[in-house]
């Protein structure tokens, strides 16, 4: 079962790569082919993700679904399964798996107005999606970092191509910060493997070692923060978050959504993965710095996002701001916390990929963002308003909303271990309040600007896509058990996590 | 019955979620829904309360609950516990719910977005009483949150009003400042206790499970939140700007329900709050500061919903003082009454704005008794009420608090209190006299004016009839008719009942207070003369303009925020921009860049420039090591 | 014993060589891409023939040559370079020179001197073979005479190499005097049993080594020449020059510093580690500044060799075991390396060929005009800056994680850093060719059907390292065993 | 009768004159006569340690020889290409040769 | 005796002449330099008693080098411009700074070592056979390879400096 389990993993992982190859050969006229192609792809991947998500039994192993084929072995420095194609999800990741599936396929439908090289962008969307998946699925470092990689690279043409303002320089700078951060990751891994002596990147492994003291508290130490920073900077991570708002503000919809939506998880899933399950000791000795880091971010982020004047440079912001929260229920090492972590990545996942759907919906008629431009369009787009509402009101941190949920755990955890940090980061969801309503008031209420009075409400597609993320939104808002059953294990059982 | 009590939110729930589906499709936009909808309620609410009464004392609470999630440790249950308190808030907002949606069906004819409102009325409604159910302080604080928001979204109905925009948009920050300390009260609380049910949490708190000092903390937390909700200084200054929303809803949430809910939190954890040091002192304080800034702010507004809303906050400061004292028959018996009268004052507001054809300032009306009799009539028993005319309903809650206040707070505290007694009488003779005798101020606002039709002038009627019997709960005889023997503050007060007794001297005092208050206020205004009170103002302009601008706290409030919160935020957005993007981030890169630049200059292209790097490179490399080596 | 058979592939390559010249001799009007396929077929005939001597242990000339898995590893690699570099070269020659003859037989010769250097553990030997290389070389990137560039180009290199290989022999000729041998056994003996007052003389011989061999895999600071020699060569030497001869410098630096100089490690080791760190830093630092292709793709071949550089230092620094597996997965990388650049040339030569533009700016649009090669490029470039799917992904990590030893992670660290600031420039030229649309009067076309096939096949390669090293590991594991099994392993080192 | 180290001496000496000359003489001939000399002074080196050191197997002799003969090769190479310069550019002078560089 | 002040007046020669070679304001006069520096090397060669190295010596650098080069002056020396231009580049001073250092650490090397085996005794006598023996027999491979080598230079020679039509 478990084995076969195992495949789900791999068609996941392997489905988009050949819809990437497939489209390859497709010719670049055919857009209506490809569309069709990739929603059906996102539609399987859906139907995938959530498969492994409600496969994942709460009660069972940690690791579920597990696959391992050797791959590369008893050469060089390698011993037995030196490298091996090592497959397989924990609560965290299936969460992150469904939520891939849920932005993902919303994505691919967003995509579908896409009308310049429509060809090349599914292609490279589909690399980036397989990154994603890959990522979340590894048990083995090298492939890890394999799609790690995979999924950041194809950011800088995605943006630089398809991309709006400024788009080459956001795209460089977003790409460069991020495989920048990468390079942190690429020398902890080569600590790591090295100290560990073991010849092999099997993480099981390689987490055994950590906890064994095969690593020594002291090599834990320094190495921690190479994992830390290298995941933080993807993470959103105070004061190298600068990409994030640059690179949304380029970035086009649907490579924002996932971006926003699903690769800044990468980075936090990356410290959970590599930082406190490989390093406990040094995440417990490190992690005081990352909470006051995150904290910052939240607060930093809120408030910036107060007075801007740009959809996006808000969402983006707002992004650093939530991704600081994920970063405190981390750095929080207490079980509430953490789970609260993983619970906010889902949740400002499917919030902000809803925010850019929405923006570019906007965007592609308005063309323009400021929101000093707008007033009262809730009278020609409602439905754009409603939706916009709910996910600002999931932002704020409204009950009945997945950001509730998350943001609840987080603060519960960061009270049990640093009371004064959880205070300010309930203060800066009172910032974020500020800022959406102030957004609100500006931009969809009030008297309607007679300039946008022809603009059109949301086509049936981003309707659907846009009801599909809301309805997961208002799944873990109303009826969080499910996913905090799915964790609980998971959790309690990572290294160092108090209760 | 009373352990399914969840059924009271589950039918409103389910009625928001079909009207806010289809709503617009259905005939009537569905506004029959919406009534039936409450009188479901309300007929249910009773079926509730004769389960509970059946129970028997003993059995009090009712508490029904489950087990949300688990985390390792750390357990989530859900339920709710049915108790007097709730019977009492289940009350007021199943009557006053019926009537604000009866009253609506008139009020809001032809309004825009009419299914949507009643939508969000029913959304209000289930949250409110969620919000009372509650056995746990999480789910409150949801259901606290829920109402928020319907209440956000209904103040911001006329939404193409940007002043309507503004007042939602200050209202949701102003409770959310509020909110947020609520929840550091909570997880507070669940970090001592380990739980969020509010009976463990008593149960903890008498045992000891929180050190003075912290627990007078959480307390002050929790007092935020319901400082918040019910509109008490400093955060008082939403509740004014919320009239922008419709009428009834004014009535329904700004009067009788939602603004109430912070008085009962503080009465729900009276028992940790009397264990807090002087937490109830300060509860006390501010609900004396209140009750007499907003007294004294009420005289000298013309809007009429406006006097209304500040004599609401006043009241409300009223309760907070009753409980502070440590009372909570007092304070929830005001509570009661003062929703029935206070919901007729607002919707025979509501009656006067549609007959008066949208004019509510003071200054164009007067004089609209004879167009529009049954208004007058129900709306000068609302104002006896609220002035505490014996024997009306406020007159008993009023003296009950005047009551508790001597007993327990000692006689500063009672002068105070009569002082804003006074001062609602003044106001209240104020706003009646000035709306409805007198001459006419503006002639074809009155030509126009008309009484409005049954559908509005019936809840006022009924709940005219309640804000004259309401009072009588307190006596004992009376509440036993209605099977709750001991009247009810025994009834509320189950820990150590006290029996009421008519303190005659009390009465004297307070119909004393009345006849003060109201014939000062008749002397100023009778049949329409202002001289009077253009006097005082010239007299002290600067106090009366200090007056009329609410004692600058909105301006201060604006000031704070414009100068300081978004000055700040710009600063931040600056340094962002600069320090971090374009120096930390651009900048490194930069230096690379250049880097490369100085470098490539070594490149000469000259042949000798190249031997000449690799000679001294071997040069170098050989003393290098040498020195090294040796 | 004097084995003359152990070099039939050598033969049947400069008998190749030798044909080629005199079929040009014969028939001069012969058509030039006949000759560079004549010459493929040699060069192909050269590798069949070098199959056989795959796992021989025995083969050794005098102690002078040696053919073990280690040779036969660089000699597949240099036929496959060289039939690589001919097909490249056949249009490219035909529409620029008169004769191609000499051209083709130097090419087969250039290869027989990598394979001669990679197999020699002897002094002598191993300069004369390099000798042998740097002399095609210097013709071949000088062949293009009437072009001014490639004229001043091969001065240079000439002169430089001249300079810096009376320089190697100055340091040769004093390690002959510390240990009174040439021969690598002999050195390591000699080095183990010197006194400590021969220190001086060992380590200034051994420090001139350095610099000769830096100078032929162009290592910072002796690397100057390279850029000006890449640019100014024929395209297809560009290719040349920036595979074999690099391959062939290190496959002399293997064996000599694990056969004779990891004796005294102590002494070079930090210069080594030293002169990797800046080799990749100024490569990369200078790749930012740069707009010419040919130039780019030298400076960022001085920032590969900074990282190969590293394994050497790990050589140094970690024990036999580590040394081991470092020389292995540098022969690993060198692999990924070679087929990684060899497909960007075929690419390359594809575009200049119908372009005749070598600026990165001609590249412009290329994704439009043609999509193809545009892939095959970013494919190789990607591969240089270690992304994954692509060689460089696995070789690079597999070369870093092997040279991981205590002492030396900020190396590794610092070249990780490097491959990140390379990214940047690999991102601009895939910036001309993706995001901006084709200047006027560029229209899609298709590569020659050859340069095509073989640009998909070299990608194919790429992409087969990348995602499944196991087999090339498992041969450049024999390679390095072989390497050590002599008598490295058994070596003592000084303190 | 003379010690070793003064050929070692000489050899140094004439190899850093060597250096010299290929780092400041201007004419690519010049350059190369440069470059003989080290090339000499190696060969000095050689044959000098096989003398004293190792006259029984003489390989610094073998050296020595097989650098002459390179070095004679080298030099013809070179100069061809210093003639094609020349035609190209009218020029013996490896400064002028620049036209690449950056 | 007599050879040691023989040998030092070569050696002070040998210098004095190579010093000439770099420092020579003409090209012709370096070349010429070139050709007594050349010979007072085979000189030296005859000091060790090694004839045979001294005759390759005399014929290949002293005949075919020279010759080379001097053929390449004539072809190169006339400039555009009739006068010779200056020989020496800007960067002379920094080269005789690097040219010292590199001289002080060899000549330091030099004297500062103690050669394995070094008796301090006169140089033994290596006799024409042990030469022979060794080149055709011990390096047999290195001497192919220095044939393939030869040809290489000598094809390339003449495929650069080969006058074509266009020339």
């Amino acid at each position: 079962m478990d084995e076969a389990q195992g495949y789900v993993l791999l068609t996941a992982l392997a489905l988009p790569l050949l819809a990437a190859l497939a489209l390859l050969f497709l010719p670049g006229e055919r857009k209506m082919a490809a569309r069709y192609f990739s929603a059906v792809i996102g539609a399987i991947l859906l139907g995938l993700s959530v498969y492994v998500f409600l496969a994942y039994q709460a009660s069972g192993d940690i690791l579920q679904m597990r696959l391992q084929w050797p791959w590369i072995e008893h050469v060089g420095f390698l011993g037995a399964n030196g490298i091996s194609l090592h497959l397989g999800v924990d609560g965290i990741s299936a969460l992150l798996t469904l939520l891939t599936g849920v932005v993902a396929f919303a994505g691919t439908l967003i995509a579908w107005k896409l009308e310049y090289r429509a060809k090349d962008f599914f292609i490279l969307f589909w690399v980036l999606i397989a990154g994603v998946y890959g990522t979340f699925f590894s048990l083995d470092l090298f492939f890890f970092f394999f799609f790690y990689e995979l999924a950041v690279v194809p950011l800088y043409l995605l943006i630089g191509i398809w991309g709006s303002t400024r788009k080459e320089y956001g795209a460089m700078k977003l790409t460069l910060m991020l495989v920048g951060g990468s390079v942190g990751i690429w020398i902890g891994i080569f600590a790591v493997v090295h100290e560990a002596g073991l010849g092999t990147f099997d993480l099981p492994t390689l987490w055994e070692a950590g906890r064994n003291g095969a690593l020594s508290p002291e090599f834990q130490k320094i190495i921690f923060p190479f994992f830390a920073v290298g995941c933080g900077v993807l993470a959103g991570l105070w004061p190298l978050h600068t990409w994030s708002p640059d690179g949304h503000m380029s970035a086009p919809t649907s490579v924002s959504m996932v971006h926003a939506g699903v690769l800044m998880k990468l980075g936090a899933f990356g410290i959970i993965r590599l930082g406190i399950q490989i390093l406990p000791e040094g995440a417990e000795f490190w992690m005081p710095a990352l909470l006051v880091l995150g904290t910052i971010g939240a607060l930093y982020g809120a408030i910036a996002a107060l007075t801007q004047r740009d959809f996006k440079l808000i969402s983006g912001y707002s992004s650093v701001s939530h991704m600081g929260y994920v970063l405190i229920g981390l750095a929080t090492l207490h079980e509430v916390g953490v789970s609260g972590a993983a619970l906010q990545m889902f949740s400002h996942g499917v919030m902000t990929a809803l925010v850019f759907l929405l923006i570019g919906a906007l965007y592609d008629q308005a063309h323009t963002r400021d929101l000093s431009d707008f007033g009262g369009i809730a009278k020609v787009m409602p439905l754009w308003v409603i939706a916009y509402v709910v996910a600002g009101l999931a932002n704020v941190g409204l009950p009945g909303l997945s950001g509730f949920t998350a943001e609840f755990h987080i603060f519960v955890g960061a009270f049990k271990t640093y009371p004064v940090f959880g205070g300010l980061a309930i203060l800066a969801a009172a910032i974020a309040a500020a800022y959406m309503l102030r957004m609100f008031g500006v931009v969809f209420f009030g008297p309607l600007n007679p300039r946008w009075r022809d603009l059109k409400d949301l086509s049936p597609i981003e309707t659907v896509s846009a009801a599909l993320l809301i309805l997961s939104m208002l799944a873990m808002g109303l009826w969080w058990s499910p996913f905090t059953d799915r964790l609980a294990n998971t959790v309690v059982n990572l290294p160092g996590v108090t209760s | 019955m009373a352990e399914h009590a969840w059924i009271l939110a589950a039918v409103p729930g389910i009625a928001f979620i079909a009207m806010a589906a289809a709503g617009r499709k259905l005939p009537r936009q569905g506004d029959w829904l919406a009534v039936l909808c409450a009188t479901a309620v309300f007929a249910l609410f009773f079926a509730v309360l004769a389960s509970f009464l059946g129970l028997g004392e003993n059995a009090w609470p009712v508490l029904n609950s489950i087990e949300w999630t688990a985390i390792g440790d750390f357990h989530l249950n859900m339920g709710i516990a049915v108790d007097p308190i709730t019977i009492v808030m289940l009350a007021v907002i199943t009557t006053v719910a019926l009537m604000v949606n009866v009253f609506s069906v008139g009020y809001m004819k032809g309004e825009p977005r009419y299914w949507w409102y009643f939508a969000v009325l029913q959304l209000f409604v289930a949250s409110m009483l969620m919000l009372v159910l509650a056995d746990n302080l999480l789910l409150l604080y949801v259901a606290w949150e829920l109402v928020g928001l319907s209440s956000f979204l209904l103040i911001g109905h006329y939404w193409e009003r940007r002043s309507a925009v503004e007042a939602a948009k200050k209202a949701f920050i102003t409770t959310r400042v509020g909110d947020v300390g609520l929840l550091i009260g909570i997880i507070l609380f669940w970090d001592a206790t380990g739980t969020f049910n509010i009976l463990e949490i008593i149960h903890y708190v008498e045992a000891g499970a929180i050190g003075d000092t912290r627990l007078f903390v959480t307390m002050m937390f929790i007092l935020l939140g319901a400082m918040g909700k019910s509109a008490q200084l400093p955060f008082h200054v939403w509740l004014p700007d919320a009239m922008e929303g419709p009428t009834p809803v004014s009535a329904l949430i700004h009067a009788a329900t939602m603004v109430v809910a912070g008085v009962y939190l503080v009465a729900r954890l009276l028992p940790v709050f009397e264990l807090a040091g002087d937490a109830l002192l300060v509860v006390t304080m501010v609900g004396l500061f209140t009750a007499l800034f907003s007294g004294v702010v009420a005289f000298a507004q013309t809007d009429i919903k406006k006097v209304l809303a500040y004599s609401t906050v006043s009241q409300l400061g009223f309760m907070f003082v009753a409980l502070g004292a440590g009372f909570v028959g007092a304070g929830m018996f005001h509570l009661f009454t003062h929703a029935f009268f206070k919901a007729l004052l607002f919707l025979g507001a509501g009656a006067v704005i549609i007959g008066a054809h949208h004019h509510q300032e003071m200054g164009q009306l007067g004089g609209l008794w004879r167009k529009m009799p049954i208004t007058a009539a129900t709306f000068l028993i609302g104002s006896l009420a609220l002035a505490g005319l014996f024997p009306l309903a406020g007159f008993w809650s009023k003296d009950e608090i005047l009551h508790a206040v001597d007993y327990g707070r000692g006689s500063w505290a009672f002068l105070l209190i009569s002082l804003a007694a006074i001062m609602t009488a003044f106001y209240t003779a104020r706003l009646f006299i000035r709306t409805f005798l007198g001459k006419p101020q503006d002639a074809e606002v009155a030509s126009h004016a008309s009484e409005p039709g049954f559908i509005m002038t019936g809840p006022l009627v009924f709940l005219a009839f309640l804000s004259i019997v309401a009072g009588f709960f307190i006596f004992g005889g009376f509440g036993s008719a209605f099977g709750f023997p001991g009247g009810f503050s025994e009834f509320v007060f189950l820990h150590h009942p006290e029996v009421f007794h008519v303190d005659w001297g009390l009465v004297g005092l307070s119909t004393a207070l009345f006849v003060i208050g109201t014939f000062g206020g008749a002397w100023f205004y009778w049949n329409g003369r202002l001289d009077r009170a253009t006097v005082i103002a010239e007299w002290q302009p600067k106090v009366y303009e200090m007056v009329q601008r609410k004692f600058y706290f909105d301006d201060l409030y604006q000031f704070f925020i414009d100068r300081v919160v978004l000055g700040f935020s710009y600063l931040v957005s600056w340094f962002d921009r600069f320090a971090v993007n374009d120096t930390g981030v651009d900048g490194s890169a930069t230096l690379t860049g250049y880097a490369g630049f100085l470098l490539k200059h070594l490149q000469t292209g000259r042949v000798p420039n190249y031997a000449m790097a690799i000679a001294a490179g071997v040069v170098a490399l050989t003393l290098i090591s040498l020195a090294v080596g040796s | 014993m004097r084995d003359f058979t152990l070099f039939i592939p050598e033969y049947i390559a400069v008998g190749a060589a030798v044909a080629i010249l005199a079929a040009e001799l014969i028939w001069p009007r012969i058509r030039k891409d006949w000759l560079a396929y004549a010459t493929a077929a040699g060069a192909l005939a050269w590798l069949i023939a070098a199959i056989p001597f795959i796992g021989d242990t025995a083969g050794n000339f005098e102690d002078l040559l040696r053919t073990d898995d280690f040779t036969a590893y660089f000699r597949i690699l240099a036929a496959g370079i060289v039939i690589a570099i001919s097909l490249f070269s056949a249009h490219y020659m035909r529409d620029r020179t008169s004769t191609a003859g000499e051209y083709y037989g130097l090419l087969l010769v250039a290869g027989t001197g990598m394979t001669l250097m990679a197999a020699s553990r002897e002094l002598l030997t191993a300069y004369i073979s390099l000798e042998l290389l740097s002399f095609s070389l210097y013709v071949l990137v000088g062949y293009l005479k009437r072009d001014r560039l490639s004229n001043e180009a091969s001065l240079k290199y000439i002169l430089l190499g001249a300079f810096s290989s009376a320089m190697l022999l100055y340091g040769i000729s004093l390690i002959y005097g510390v240990t009174g041998t040439t021969s690598y056994e002999g050195i390591a003996e000699g080095l183990a049993a010197r006194g400590g007052d021969t220190n001086a003389a060992a380590v200034v011989g051994i420090m001139l080594i350095v610099a000769g061999v830096g100078f032929k895999v162009s290592a910072a600071p002796f690397h100057m020449w390279a850029p000006d020699a890449y640019q100014g060569a024929p395209l297809p030497i560009t290719a040349f020059l920036s595979t074999a001869s690099k391959a062939a410098g290190f496959a002399l630096i293997l064996r000599l510093f694990t056969g004779a100089l990891v004796v005294d490690a102590v002494e070079w080791r930090a210069v080594i580690a030293a002169l990797a760190a800046i080799t990749m830093t100024a490569g990369n630092l200078l790749a930012i500044q740069q707009t010419n292709l040919k130039r780019l793709v030298a400076y960022s071949s001085i920032g590969q060799v900074g990282y190969m550089l590293v394994a050497i230092a790990a050589i140094g620094y970690g024990d036999a075991a580590t040394a081991e597996n470092a020389s292995s997965a540098l022969l690993l990388h060198i692999a990924g390396y070679t087929v990684s650049t060899l497909a960007l040339f075929a690419a390359l030569t594809a575009h200049y060929n119908r372009t005749g533009d070598d600026s990165i700016a001609g590249l412009r649009g290329l994704a439009q005009t043609q999509p193809f090669l545009a892939l095959v490029i970013t494919a190789s470039l990607f591969s240089f800056a270690g992304l994954p799917f692509f060689a460089g992904f696995a070789t690079k990590l597999l070369l870093f994680q092997a040279s991981t030893t205590d002492g030396l992670l900020w190396l590794v660290g610092l070249a990780a850093a490097n491959s990140f600031v390379s990214l940047y420039y690999y991102l601009m030229v895939m910036r001309q060719m993706y995001l901006f649309d084709p200047p006027e009067g560029r229209t899609r076309f298709r590569p020659a059907p050859l340069l095509g096939a073989l640009a998909g096949l070299l990608l194919l390669g790429v992409l087969f390292i990348g995602i499944y090293p196991q087999p090339v590991f498992e041969a450049t594991d024999a390679a390095a065993s072989a390497l050590f099994e002599v008598s490295a392993s058994g070596l003592v080192r000084l303190p | 009768m003379v010690p070793m180290e003064n050929y070692l001496v000489l050899s140094g000496i004439l190899f850093s004159l060597g250096v010299y000359g290929v780092l400041a003489r201007r004419n690519a001939v010049l350059v190369l006569m440069s470059v003989e000399l080290m090339l000499n002074a190696v060969s000095l080196n050689f044959v000098a340690f096989a003398a004293y050191l190792d006259p029984s197997k003489a390989t610094g002799i073998v050296f020595a020889v097989f650098v002459i003969a390179v070095a004679a090769a080298e030099v013809g190479l070179a100069l061809a290409i210093v003639i094609r310069l020349f035609r190209n550019r009218s020029t013996a002078n490896v400064d002028e040769a620049a036209t690449m560089r950056w | 005796m007599t050879t040691e002040i023989l040998w030092w007046f070569f050696a002070v020669a040998i210098v004095a002449v190579s010093a000439g070679v770099v420092f020579a304001r003409t090209v012709i006069h370096s070349a010429i330099f070139l050709i007594l520096s050349l010979a007072g090397v085979g000189a030296m060669y005859l000091f060790l008693t090694i004839e045979f190295i001294a005759l390759v010596q005399f014929l290949i650098y002293g005949g075919a080098v020279t010759v080379l080069i001097l053929l390449a002056l004539m072809l190169t020396r006339m400039a555009a411009s009739g006068e010779p231009e200056p020989t020496t580049g800007v960067q002379a001073p920094f080269g005789a700074l690097v040219a010292l250092g590199l001289m002080a650490t060899l000549i330091g090397v030099a004297v500062s070592t103690a050669w394995p085996g070094d008796l301090g005794g006169s140089p033994v006598a290596v006799s024409i056979e042990t030469i022979g023996e060794q080149l055709f027999q011990n390096y047999g491979a290195p001497f192919i390879i220095t044939a393939a080598l030869l040809l290489v230079a000598f094809i390339g020679a003449i495929v650069i400096a080969r006058q074509e039509d266009g020339d």
